[in-house]
């Protein structure tokens, strides 16, 4: 029961890195690529992580208890510092003045 | 009193790594969370108002449904684009910027965090009260502010 | 289960070895930074799932916290750079320049 | 060992370093080095070193590649490029070709990995496999082998770690008068020009950083991890704050006499450890005689809390250092401003 809860949980949140990984390579800018890979890591390392802390307990005991509540740990802390990482790097490019792609190709300034 | 908070909190989260519930090591866990607390006791709450943190935690709570159901729906619609074959066709990314009214930086940074979590929207920068905010569809840009700012709002008003 | 927690460890590499093409061959510094940054979340996850390999999680679930943790710090401190030299210049690859790129 | 893993991340790390060296970038070159050490850091826990891995992962993460971009920072991104292929390089190529097709051939003579028959585990590992839980009570045995039985070359490892921060302090301190750099100091501001997402998310990370750095120091007996480890994520904590703050901030919280101070003082508690052995009658580093002063503990126990006091020490001396190393590094040795 467990593990087929466990499998599930991964597979999607694997089938989410895949999908986010193509959308790194695939998208047209970097501004569009940071959409790619700051949304979808987030959800697919929560599956994964909750998967992985979920078939940790299998054995149950308290200190199995308390490494699947780490693993959970960890999931805040990419919770937290996914964004921000996100934004640090969206805000490096935007200040180093690259000028995101449109449909028309258009190249004016958005900084004035 | 933020060295107390700041203290019970570092002990909590020592419990957890630790696993180790002697007497010695659960000592140099005082130790240790006092040693932490004393370092950066002014870093955790520094500007928050004193009385209605409670509030403000269990309102924050209630919020954390919505923006999980958000992050799906951006993962969702992520994935979408990326395995989409004409993908170019559907986005037209451009940088829009808005006003807030959210006042303290708690606000504020839970709303950045936030329009970077949810479809289509990352938050650039905040200049001041202004957001610059990078968004793949002209849809999404205009859903901007919207909902979250008026949910993050009753969250973080001042009363 | 073993296998399946093999499968996924080996699927995961394959997706860094994807992402390597940004940190390596992406056309800017900045499309690097965010590879790495990636690379970083994945290596979490594959530490965990390792030490589940193992059937010892408690020894590499410190690990995956530790680089939970530091992860960001190279992105951070690599887009503080920008904040005062605002230059991306993407230089090519190889020993030699092809002409004075940049400036 | 895991072989699928271990070829794929082999031949990945193999990329990376070949990317590292011939991209023109340095910056590019700092951040692909990042994922290289991230890499590293897989492989080696793959292969089953926990702790070798956990140092990896916070001198790779926490500190390698912010010390490569603020060297970069202040230095230029440009790589030097001679367009003539002058002899003296040509001399170079050749003997690090020899020496690599030598350390090739010699490679094939080493015991293959996890050899049982080989002359390492005949002997030496055995011995602390079966010895250590009964002369030091304490479960990780590489621990107990770093700080206890080779303790007197991790002393010496943490005094090169040492001569490298006073190294840099060499190099790159511009001094400054006294009264001058107080000023400096008194008049640095907060949020000064910095982003308010990331000061804030980091604001909070930054004690549970803290906590955690401690909580390595303290277990090393249990799980990975140590006085190095340790140390290097505590001194991580305070990089980021310089990072998301500016170098005053840091320098009022951890000034920089207080700093050195420090790196002193880890360094001496464990020589002075080791002292206070030989004074109370063993050899130097023979923790089992501090039984004698610490109440209520047998030689065993005497073991492992020596350990524990010597780790500290280190802790004390890495987090000094690398907070040293960095802040010269990056102001350029003036401390005016930071990455």
């Amino acid at each position: 029961m467990i593990d087929m809860l466990t499998i599930i949980l991964i597979l999607t949140g694997y089938f989410f890195f895949f999908a986010t990984t193509i959308g790194v390579l695939r998208f047209p800018d970097f501004y569009a690529r940071m959409h790619a890979a700051g949304k979808g890591d987030i959800l697919a390392s929560l599956l994964m992580l909750t998967g992985l802390a979920l078939y940790n307990l299998h054995h149950f005991s308290v200190n199995q208890l308390l490494v699947s509540l780490k693993i959970m740990l960890i999931v805040m802390f990419i919770f937290l510092a996914s964004p921000t990482a996100t934004h640090a790097i969206l805000d490096a490019g935007y200040e180093s003045g690259v000028h995101p792609w449109t449909k028309e190709k258009k190249t004016e300034d958005k900084r004035e | 009193m933020h060295f107390i908070y700041t203290f019970l909190l570092m002990f909590g989260f020592w419990i957890i790594l630790s696993g180790k519930f002697d007497l010695f090591h659960l000592t140099l866990g005082v130790i240790s969370s006092g040693l932490v607390a004393l370092l950066s006791h002014d870093l955790l709450f520094k500007d928050r108002t004193q009385k209605n943190r409670l509030v403000e935690v269990s309102r924050f709570v209630q919020y954390i449904p919505w923006i999980m159901g958000e992050i799906v729906k951006a993962t969702l619609h992520v994935v979408y684009l990326a395995l989409h074959p004409r993908m170019k066709d559907l986005i037209d990314p451009k940088i829009i910027r808005f006003r807030t009214k959210l006042k303290s930086k708690v606000g504020r940074v839970a709303f950045a965090n936030s329009i970077t979590l949810t479809p289509g929207t990352i938050t650039i920068r905040i200049v001041d009260d202004e957001y610059h905010v990078h968004a793949l569809s002209r849809k999404v840009a205009d859903g901007l502010p919207g909902e979250m700012e008026e949910r993050l709002h009753r969250v973080f008003r001042e009363d | 289960m073993n296998d399946f927690f093999l499968a996924v460890g080996i699927g995961l590499c394959l997706l860094i070895t994807l992402t390597l093409y940004r940190v390596i061959l992406g056309p800017t510094v900045i499309d690097r930074i965010m590879g790495v940054n990636i690379i970083g979340t994945k290596t979490t996850i594959l530490l965990i799932v390792i030490g589940i390999i193992y059937r010892r999680v408690d020894m590499f679930v410190d690990i995956a916290l530790a680089y939970a943790l530091l992860n960001f710090i190279t992105t951070i401190a690599a887009s503080r750079y920008f904040q005062r030299h605002k230059n991306l210049s993407p230089l090519g690859f190889g020993f030699r320049y092809k002409k004075e790129a940049g400036k | 060992m895991i072989w699928q893993l271990d070829l794929i991340i082999l031949t990945l790390i193999i990329l990376c370093a070949f990317a590292t060296i011939s991209v023109q970038d340095l910056l590019s070159a700092a951040i692909i080095f990042g994922a290289y050490s991230f890499l590293m850091c897989l492989l080696w826990t793959e292969m089953g070193s926990v702790d070798v891995g956990f140092t990896e992962a916070a001198v790779g993460a926490g500190v390698g590649t912010v010390f490569c971009i603020a060297a970069v920072f202040q230095t230029t991104r440009k790589v030097k490029v001679d367009h003539q292929m002058n002899p003296s390089k040509f001399i170079g190529l050749l003997a690090a070709s020899f020496i690599g097709i030598v350390l090739l051939i010699a490679q094939g003579d080493f015991p293959a990995w996890a050899d049982p028959d080989s002359p390492a585990s005949r002997y030496l590992s055995p011995h602390f496999i079966t010895n250590t839980i009964a002369e030091t009570s304490v479960p990780n045995i590489v621990t107990s082998v770093l700080a206890d039985y080779r303790g007197f070359d991790t002393m010496f490892e943490t005094a090169v770690i040492f001569a490298a921060g006073v190294a840099v302090f060499a190099i790159l301190r511009r001094g400054r008068g006294k009264e001058e750099n107080d000023q400096a100091v008194a008049a640095g501001t907060e949020d000064v020009n910095q982003d308010l997402i990331i000061q804030w998310i980091c604001r909070q990370l930054v004690p549970f950083m803290q906590l955690f750095a401690l909580y390595v120091v303290a277990h090393g007996h249990h799980s990975p991890g140590g006085g190095f480890q340790g140390g290097v994520i505590l001194g991580a904590s305070f990089i980021l704050l310089q990072l998301t703050y500016d170098l005053k901030t840091v320098l009022q919280r951890m000034s920089e006499r207080w700093n050195v101070l420090l790196g002193n003082l880890g360094v001496f508690i464990y020589a002075g450890i080791g002292l206070l052995c030989l004074v109370l009658g063993a050899n130097f580093l023979d923790y089992s005689v501090l039984s004698k002063i610490l109440p209520a503990t047998s030689p065993i126990m005497a073991r492992s809390h020596g350990m524990l006091g010597i780790e500290i020490g280190v802790a004390i001396a890495v987090m000094a250092i690398m907070i040293g190393i960095y802040t010269n590094l990056s102001s350029h040795g003036d401390h005016e401003q930071g990455l």
